[in-house]
């Protein structure tokens, strides 16, 4: 609350984030930047990540009447389009796209949070603190992907009759009506092999810890990891398909399949695609 | 021919003050403290009738809100993507009929149009009170309301302060700002009356209006510092009124929804504010006439000024509404076009359609003077325009959220249950009981500053009879031998 | 795991810091209260059991017959979560949908807490002692039960609870084990033998080049969906192949094929060998396929195939040109062959596609020998149920015992299975949570759920060489009036043959000395008690087994296609295909809210059972999505929500199994209908199983609609965006990614 | 929600923020703990045992992390499981007899958990990592023990039952982590503990 | 030497301003047009003409008000989102201008009321007493003159008013 200080480092808070070189490994500003790789051509729509994501993160299982109503909690969907100019039958089969929250670098729900219950950690992830959230909603407004779930009931209280409630994750808590929540990445995950490491004098291990949809993903479809490091799978995955998280539009070869969704709206996702392959000539 | 001072007076009367008759400039000042005095007494009986009928409707809304409190927002039918719904539409039309009342009071204030005098006291508590109306709903949509205090920028034991990049921060502070400025513009400007009704007050309200009007002698000195005061308060306001609703604005266009993202907002929204807020100022000026009969003061005159005011406001929306369109439309962003096409053919059309129509085309009624002069028509008229505005703030809210930039999300088909609706109406009732207890308590219409309408027009008048007189020349060309 | 001999569940008497760190109303209380909570430290507890740090457990997954090695997180004496294990060959360390609500399973709400016991028309609690009194009056060693008097009914069976299983019907001097599996491999098993010879042949994806797949559901349902994912997923590598899904209505797999075809239920072996007809015509394969053969599939122009099949004629070409540039391929037929009176045939037909090719020995070959057959799977069988049924009807069991099977609910209605069950005069179930066929019964008793449970098993599709799965207790039984399967056996064996068994107080100890004779097989050096603590933390036994020969053999006479399968019926116009649902299967585990919620892959659907029906036949009937439609067969009728679905043939209406429970707790009561209910009794010629896509049905408009309750939006499209964006695999270059 | 709202005046007032960051401070005198000499925030809180801490961390000199063995390698330091102080205790001939050994040998008897009560009790929804403190200022920085855990939980080695001594509160976590500490006894490079929120709200 | 008030009602402003102007014009020993005060029910600026401009600062507060305030809300909100540094947000800096603007923009607004208000309370004395010698009249329809003077002219001074028929005429201590 000082002035001095505010003159100090006058620079530093005027500098707008991400900026080129927050993330690198020597720790600058941080050694982390946690980033996905999704592969859609080997997505086969199994919902296998939505269920382990139901497990892991305490989603309550909402029911029918609430489902029909749009309260579905799920912080990872599985869409499924068909061809725009399909024909009498899908005859190039359909689109599966696994949907969660892309933990945009500009995120469009973290300036509009009234309290700041929403916001971005140093490993660049889109945090949301339910116990600072007021129920303001204005994060799912501005929400392109529409990736936000707010609990609209109080689901502690139905979701998890006896003992079902013995299944829930203590490393999460679970969420009480009017609070907004969404894909985490795995947070608790995260932060239990960060801190592992830290003990050990080392940064996390490729593979080391990854969130449980990826965990549980039977084609492999997903990959996670930290994108500072070279070395990672990840980051050599979105070097070698050309994307590059500070951009807004890829300047890539059109053999390769990496793209961000909604890249145009400039939020900077933290998840590459990897476009759906079909043989035409099939 | 020889004019008499009579005579002469009254051709002056009928050449220039016939088009200023809206008030008799020969009612005694001391009836003018009696007739609005006697609004503090015994009114009409249609007075309990509304009050009570506003206590059962706020009662109705306060079991809602406690309802939605216990088991959660879901009882209001919002959802997700459709997150927002009555509440904030609501919002912003209690907001936006907030506007008229202190700006209209500071811009005439200003502009010396002096018949604001008659009703610009009301349209100010009017503002005061749809602002706190307006500000129980940003409670009220609020998931978890008991939390609302992680907004108030205030150091605490969590070492948190609100995010102030936040358009709902700024909107916060703008709408705080605007309820105590405009609390104390309404209060400066009352301390006058506030003298008056001591002076003429017994028993327990006496000692009120005594602590009110902090021992305002009317001297000269203070007269003059009154002066100046409230002419620099009603420079600030002015902006201010015109800061706040295109703060509120902002929080849908500095968001990304297509629909909500839209430049030509903030006017748009300042506009829809000052129509509705002028709709509103009709309704109450034509029940307050009746039911404290005050039809000497709030004359048909005055009615029509505002109806051409109304009009005029409707025209400003009109525009700016079709130049949204217009430009969503030509500027071809696939998103906001969709969204544009989804609310005039989607679920919500019907409403879309008569927005239109009662926002742009019911007003040219306010075109005919029969229109403007009759009474029960304009009773009529302005609440359905305002209805209009409101179904304007619906129709920026829900369609567009129901219809965002990803489709697999689209569209639940939402129709807001009976919490939402038992709110809405609940907060008509709080504000009507509100703002019946102010006009049972406080002059609603502002004593002193109707004799000065009084004492300026009879001195205009003065000085042009003496004027007339010595001037013959000028009495002949004014048809004044004939 | 410090001392010997100590039960493992033992180790799970844990009271931890755990109850108080779980934060069930989450949000609010934000003052520190001193004194308010109580911490319980543990009084002795193992030596690796830390507070607050969760512990990863190897087991075996239960939930399908895939036996899946996976991990049990644990924590504080609950298991959490259901992951991989790595060191299995079958999951490769990943696990389906169905595998994670292995810990519904655990913990449902509805789960069957203590022995209940019919009284009158209702089930009413009885102890343990009663219960097991009981059963011993009526079937034990004193009761006189003769061997034919007494049934056992199971599900699809492995491992040494398998063996315990024999050896109890054995000591019974019985041979009256039905093992029933609602959707049973037997057709497909029937097919592979008179092919190749084996029951079960290994195939190669990631050796292919194009698969063409007949009605296969591989990813979604089958053999084993999450190792086949996996094989998936490497056969869609550089060099991509391409994957062709022949079906009636379009499955999981389907959804990710590159050329997807809709044909009439029942004529893939027509097409197969339309397709074979145009590849003969290639001078390569000529000698390679006998002549009656040759001569029989000469029948089979494209034209004849087209008018049979309803496929556009030129597909047929179409895909034989696919088969004839890409090779290896791989042709495989799935349960949309198999389940008509000609099942056989059909599949037969389909890996005629193989021989021609030369894909035997390429893309196909034999699995490995098992060193332990006693281990292997009892297959499923509708036969074995029909067996038992008609013998229920005969009244010739005094006693039967059902366990891990639930016919009332899978049993088609025309069999009148209720009836016939009710005639026994005492009918033991154990089971986990009251299901239609444990509440037809007289004794039920609840038995640990798999998590709670040990045991090894053995799955029906090996990947390489044979991997035996050890499935360990996750975590202490959750209720005092439960008891373990494998005690209950291992007590009744006792009770016939208390010498033999003399040595082992509990299935526990059976098991590990079971475990530990594998040893040598597996060539370990250490010693047992080694073995077994790591047998325990691996999860899985790898053993060697030499490969079975696998060689093709085709007659002539073994591909005799009825010509008209798809003669009209003015009465019932539609072929009605039950479609399998990834994570239903058949509906034992639909009361797990997480299966209930996750929506169906290609309709979204959750919560609900549907009838597909394809645009164009939707729109002649003037049927919408949600409209109710009566959907009735000869043998009833279901009232069910329409949806559309392009993914479908015209002529086929397709309902998902597994759901319209009548009971089995509140997650699956009442939701959806049963389409088990409706089928009619086709049988496969050869094998007498039930054809499941053999009924043909009548769809009315009811008139009255509701909102199907799925995740979809109203548009089903991108609507313009580039959310999933399609490179055509010409312009990829898979190769040169990473 | 009454209540919420007094409680944030009351903090307001009271607190007014920054006042919460103390500087660590050795307690007085045994027996003093109750009001003097240790800022004692918390309430007194009746134990099933009455544990005299002194006894065993200052008279004994027992390292604290002998009994709560997690608090170095978990997110919770652990109330110590009973065999642990059986192992010692029943050696011990010369206190067997004390009221509070015999409590404790009841349970062990009885083979049932001694029921202590939380006193540095945190919501439930805030995680606070032991091991990472204790990693970093014990084994790192190479502080006394008393130092380190006393920080948070002041000098318990004085005390007979724990009382809680520290506010305990966001802003008082804020104020220690926005301080620049060393990163060992060696090297005078400092760094700051993490900011976000999801390092503690889970 | 002591002083006292007098007070006397007029019943229009035509009336008391006549009076003011003859008091002007008496030349009085010791009488200062500051201590005469007008009590009237509305405003009369023309008053001044006759009395001399009455000194207003009112606007002394406002410039303040409008100045500073805005400057100290701007190093507020500046140094608390500097503070809040557990709160980074994804494409922005930590002290973002746009916003900050808007929320000085208020804080401008909010400084010129408030002062200005405080202003008026201070420089119009508000609250304060009334004095004894009001009449209730006065905020009604009536013009008051009080005028405080030294004993010696008060009689003029009382003979000046009543040649102009006030209504009434109070005097004594105020």
């Amino acid at each position: 609350m000082s002035i001095t200080n505010l003159l100090n480092n006058w620079s530093f808070y005027r500098q707008k984030r991400p900026f080129r070189g927050q993330y690198d490994l020597n720790k600058q500003y941080s050694e982390y930047k946690w980033a996905m790789a999704l592969d859609l051509d080997i997505c086969t729509g199994c919902n296998a990540c939505t269920t382990a994501c139901y497990a892991e993160n305490n989603l309550p299982v909402v029911g029918k009447e609430r489902y029909q109503h749009g309260y579905a909690m799920h912080w990872i969907r599985i869409e499924r389009y068909w061809d725009e100019n399909m024909g009498e039958f899908p005859e190039s089969g359909t689109s599966f796209l696994p949907m969660m929250c892309q933990q945009c670098e500009e995120a469009p729900c973290e300036t509009v949070c009234p309290v700041g219950a929403t916001n971005h950690t140093n490993d660049g992830l889109n945090s949301q603190n339910y116990h600072r959230c007021i129920g303001s909603r204005y994060c799912s407004v501005n929400c392109p992907y529409k990736v936000r779930y707010f609990n609209f009931w109080n689901y502690p209280s139905t979701a998890w009759p006896s003992p079902l409630q013995d299944q829930l994750n203590p490393d999460l808590t679970v969420r009480t009506k009017g609070v907004m929540e969404k894909c985490t990445f795995c947070v608790q995950r995260l932060n239990e092999a960060k801190s592992r490491a830290r003990t050990e004098y080392r940064l996390v291990k490729d593979g080391e810890v990854v969130p449980a949809c990826v965990q549980a993903c039977p084609t492999n479809a997903i990959t996670f990891g930290n994108i500072v490091d070279p070395k990672s799978k990840v980051a050599k995955m979105w070097k070698n398909q050309q994307v590059d998280l500070y951009k807004d539009e890829q300047e890539k070869d059109s053999s390769m399949r990496g793209y961000r969704i909604l890249e145009d709206l400039r939020p900077f996702p933290s998840v590459m695609y990897m476009e759906r392959v079909r043989d035409m000539e099939a | 021919m020889v004019n008499t001072y009579e005579e002469t007076e009254v051709a002056v009367e009928k050449k220039f003050v016939k088009k200023e008759h809206d008030i008799n400039a020969d009612i005694e000042w001391a009836k003018i403290n009696k007739d609005i005095l006697r609004s503090l007494e015994r009114p009409r009986a249609i007075f309990w009738v509304i009050f009570v009928a506003s206590f059962a409707l706020f009662m109705v809304g306060v079991s809602c809100e406690v309802y939605q409190y216990q088991t959660g927002l879901g009882v209001a039918n919002l959802d997700n993507p459709h997150v927002w719904g009555l509440y904030v539409a609501t919002f912003i039309w209690w907001i936006g009929m907030g506007h008229s009342g202190t700006l209209l009071s500071a811009l005439l204030h200003i502009m010396h149009a002096d018949w604001r005098k008659p009703i610009y006291r009301y349209s100010e508590a009017m503002t005061t009170f749809t602002l706190l109306t307006a500000a129980m709903f940003v409670l009220v949509h609020l998931g978890r309301i008991w939390q609302f205090y992680y907004v108030v920028a205030y150091p605490n034991e969590r070492w948190t302060w609100p995010n102030f990049q936040s358009p709902l921060v700024w909107d916060a502070t703008a709408i705080g700002t605007y309820l105590t400025s405009s609390l104390i513009f309404l209060y400066i400007g009352m301390i006058p009356d506030l003298a008056i009704c001591r002076d003429n007050a017994i028993g327990f309200r006496k000692k009120i209006y005594l602590f009110l009007s902090l021992g305002w002698m009317g001297t000269d000195r203070q007269w003059a510092n009154f002066r100046v005061t409230y002419l620099t308060l009603a420079c600030f306001l002015m902006p201010l009124a015109v800061s706040v609703h295109s703060i509120v604005s902002t929080d849908f266009a500095a968001s990304q929804q297509p629909g909500y993202h839209i430049t030509s907002f903030p006017p748009y929204f300042v506009a829809g504010a000052i129509y509705s807020g002028l709709a509103v100022i009709i309704t109450l000026f034509i029940v307050l006439r009746y039911t404290f009969r005050f039809e000497e003061y709030m004359t048909i005159p005055i009615l029509e000024k505002l109806a051409k005011l109304t009009f005029a406001a409707a025209m400003v929306w009109t525009y700016l509404n079709l130049i949204e369109y217009a430009s969503t439309w030509y500027g071809n962003d696939m998103y906001a076009k969709q969204a544009l096409i989804y609310r005039a053919t989607g679920n919500f059309a019907p409403f879309w359609w008569m927005m239109n129509f009662l926002g742009s085309v019911l007003p040219f009624a306010l075109a005919f003077k029969k229109v403007r002069t009759n009474i029960p028509v304009m009773l009529v008229l302005s609440i359905l325009l305002n209805f209009g505005m409101w179904l304007e703030r619906w129709m920026i809210i829900s369609p567009t959220l129901a219809h965002g930039i990803y489709p697999w999300t689209w569209d639940h088909d939402q129709w807001p249950s009976f919490v939402q609706w038992g709110i809405v109406a609940g907060s008509f009732g709080w504000f009507n009981m509100l703002f019946m207890l102010y006009c049972k308590i406080f002059p609603s219409i502002s004593m002193y500053e109707v004799k000065e309408m009084l004492y300026e027009r009879r001195s205009f008048k003065t000085k042009k009879v003496a004027e007339e007189v010595s001037n013959p020349e000028l009495a002949v060309e004014g048809g004044l031998a004939s | 795991m410090s001392e010997s001999g100590i039960n493992r569940r033992d180790f799970l008497k844990v009271l931890g810091l755990g109850g108080s760190s779980l934060a069930l109303t989450g949000c609010g209380n934000t003052d520190i209260r001193s004194g308010d909570e109580v911490i319980m430290p543990n009084v002795q507890p193992e030596d690796f059991v830390v507070p607050g740090l969760s512990v990863y457990y190897a087991s075996t997954c239960r939930q399908c017959g895939s036996a899946c090695g996976v991990m049990g997180r644990v924590r504080e004496g609950r298991v959490l979560k259901m992951e991989g294990n790595p060191a299995s060959r079958i999951s490769g360390g990943k696990i389906c949908g169905l595998g994670q609500a292995a810990v519904q399973v655990q913990y449902n709400p509805d789960r069957l807490t203590q022995p209940m016991m019919k009284v009158g028309s209702s089930l009413q609690p009885i102890s343990w002692d009663k219960a097991m009194a009981l059963l011993d009056e009526k079937t034990g060693p004193k009761s006189g039960i003769k061997g034919e008097e007494f049934g056992f009914l199971t599900g699809a069976m492995s491992g040494h609870l398998n063996v315990l299983t024999q050896n109890y019907m054995e000591s019974l001097d019985s041979r009256n084990h039905y093992v029933y599996e609602a959707l049973s491999p037997a057709i497909s098993l029937a097919a592979n033998r008179r092919v190749y010879g084996v029951d079960q042949p290994r195939l190669h994806f990631d050796k292919a080049k194009l698969i063409v797949s007949f009605g296969a559901d591989f990813l979604g349902t089958g053999a084993s969906p999450v190792h086949f994912a996996a094989e998936y997923a490497k056969f869609r590598k550089a060099p991509r192949g391409t994957l062709v899904q022949i079906e009636p209505k379009m499955t999981m797999t389907g959804g990710n094929a590159d050329r997807w075809i809709a044909i009439i239920p029942g004529t893939e072996g027509v097409f197969a060998l339309g397709i074979a007809n145009q590849l003969l015509k290639h001078s390569e394969f000529t000698g390679t396929v006998p002549a009656d053969i040759v001569d029989l599939v000469s029948k089979y122009d494209a034209d004849t195939v087209s008018r049979i099949t309803g496929v556009r004629s030129e597909l047929v070409g179409h895909v034989a040109s696919l088969l004839w540039e890409k090779t290896p391929s791989l042709v495989i037929s799935g349960a949309s062959v198999e389940g008509h009176a000609h099942g056989v045939q059909n599949a037969v037909a389909v890996q005629l596609l193989n021989q021609i090719l030369g894909n035997v020995g390429k893309t196909i070959d034999g699995q490995a020998q098992s060193p332990f057959p006693q281990l292997s799977p009892a297959a499923g069988s509708f036969s074995a149920l029909k067996a038992m049924n008609e013998k229920m009807g005969a009244d010739e069991f005094k006693a039967v015992f059902i366990h891990g099977a639930n016919p009332v609910f899978t049993a088609p209605s025309f069999m009148g299975f209720r009836d016939n069950l009710r005639k026994v005069p005492f009918k033991v179930a154990f089971v986990n949570a009251l299901d239609e066929t444990a509440e037809e019964c007289d004794l039920v008793l609840p038995i640990f759920t798999a998590v709670e449970e040990f045991g090894s098993n053995v799955a029906w599709y090996q990947p390489e060489g044979v991997e035996i799965t050890i499935q360990q207790p996750l975590m202490n039984q959750l209720y005092p009036d439960t008891r373990s399967m494998g005690d209950i056996m291992l007590n009744l064996v006792k009770a016939r043959k208390a010498d033999e068994y003399k040595a082992w107080p509990d299935f526990f100890s059976y098991l590990k000395t079971a475990i530990i004779n594998i040893k040598p097989v597996v060539k370990y050096t250490d010693t047992d008690e080694h073995f077994w603590y790591d047998t325990l933390s691996n999860g899985v036994i790898h053993v060697d087994g030499a490969p079975q020969q696998v060689s093709a053999k085709f007659a002539a006479t073994d591909l005799r296609l009825p010509a008209s399968a798809n003669a009209q019926d003015p009465v019932y116009p539609f072929y009605l295909v039950p479609s399998e649902r990834h994570y239903f299967r058949d509906g034992r585990h639909a009361n797990c809210g997480w299966l209930q919620e996750s929506p169906d892959p290609m309709t979204t659907i959750v919560w609900d059972s549907w009838a597909e029906i394809h645009p164009k036949t939707a729109a002649s009937m003037g049927i919408k999505e949600g409209d109710w439609l009566e959907i009735a067969s000869q043998n009833g009728m279901l009232k069910v929500k329409a949806y559309v679905f392009p993914g479908i043939h015209p002529d086929a209406i397709s309902i998902p199994l597994g759901q319209g429970h009548e009971s089995l707790g509140r997650y699956a009561k009442g939701v959806g209908v049963n389409p088990f209910r409706i089928l009619n009794p086709v049988f496969e010629k050869d094998t007498g199983e039930l054809a499941l896509y053999g009924t043909r049905v009548s769809v009315r408009k009811t008139g009255n609609s509701e909102i199907v309750v799925k995740d979809e939006g109203p548009v089903n499209t991108q609507m313009g965006r580039k959310l999933v964006v399609t490179l055509p695999a010409d312009v990829a270059q898979l190769s040169k990614e990473i | 929600m009454i209540h919420r709202l007094l409680a944030a005046m009351f903090f307001v007032f009271a607190f007014s923020g920054m006042a919460n960051a103390e500087p660590f401070k050795w307690g007085g005198p045994i027996g003093s703990q109750t009001s003097d000499g240790y800022n004692a925030l918390g309430p007194v809180v009746q134990q099933p045992i009455e544990f005299p801490h002194y006894r065993h961390a200052r008279d004994m000199g027992i390292n604290c992390m002998y009994c709560h063995t997690g608090a170095r390698r978990g997110y919770v330091s652990v109330i110590p499981r009973i065999d642990k102080c059986i192992g010692c205790h029943q050696s011990i001939e010369s206190v067997r007899n004390k009221p509070r050994i015999k409590k404790l040998f009841w349970y062990w008897d009885h083979k049932e958990p001694i029921p202590w009560k939380k006193v540095n009790d945190l919501p439930d929804y805030v995680r606070f990592n032991h091991e990472r403190h204790i990693q970093r200022f014990y084994f790192r920085q190479n502080r006394p023990v008393r130092e380190v855990c006393g920080y948070c939980h002041g000098d318990v080695a004085n005390m007979t039952v724990d009382r809680r001594v520290k506010a305990l509160s966001m802003g008082w976590c804020i104020s220690c982590h926005e301080k620049d500490h060393r990163e060992n006894d060696v090297s005078m490079k400092t760094s700051h503990g993490p900011y976000e929120c999801w390092q503690c709200h889970k | 030497m002591s002083k006292s008030h007098v007070m006397a009602l007029f019943s229009d402003f035509d009336q008391a301003s006549a009076a003011i102007r003859d008091l002007k014009s008496a030349n009085l020993e010791g009488f200062k047009l500051d201590d005469v005060t007008l009590k009237s029910p509305i405003e009369h600026p023309e008053i001044e003409e006759l009395l001399g401009k009455r000194p207003v600062y009112v606007r002394i507060f406002t410039f303040f008000g409008a100045l500073f305030v805005p400057l100290l809300g701007f190093l507020f909100v500046a140094s608390s989102q500097a503070t809040f540094l557990l709160q980074p947000k994804g494409g922005k800096a930590v002290i973002p201008l746009p916003p900050n603007f808007v929320l000085t923009y208020e804080f401008f607004i909010l400084g010129g009321v408030y002062m200005t208000a405080l202003g008026f309370f201070i420089c119009a004395k508000l609250p304060m007493k009334r004095n004894k010698l009001y009449n209730a009249h006065v905020s009604a329809d009536q013009i008051g003159i009080l005028i405080k003077a030294e004993d010696a002219i008060m009689p003029a001074i009382k003979d000046l008013f009543t040649k102009h028929k006030p209504l009434e005429i109070m005097w004594g201590e105020n």
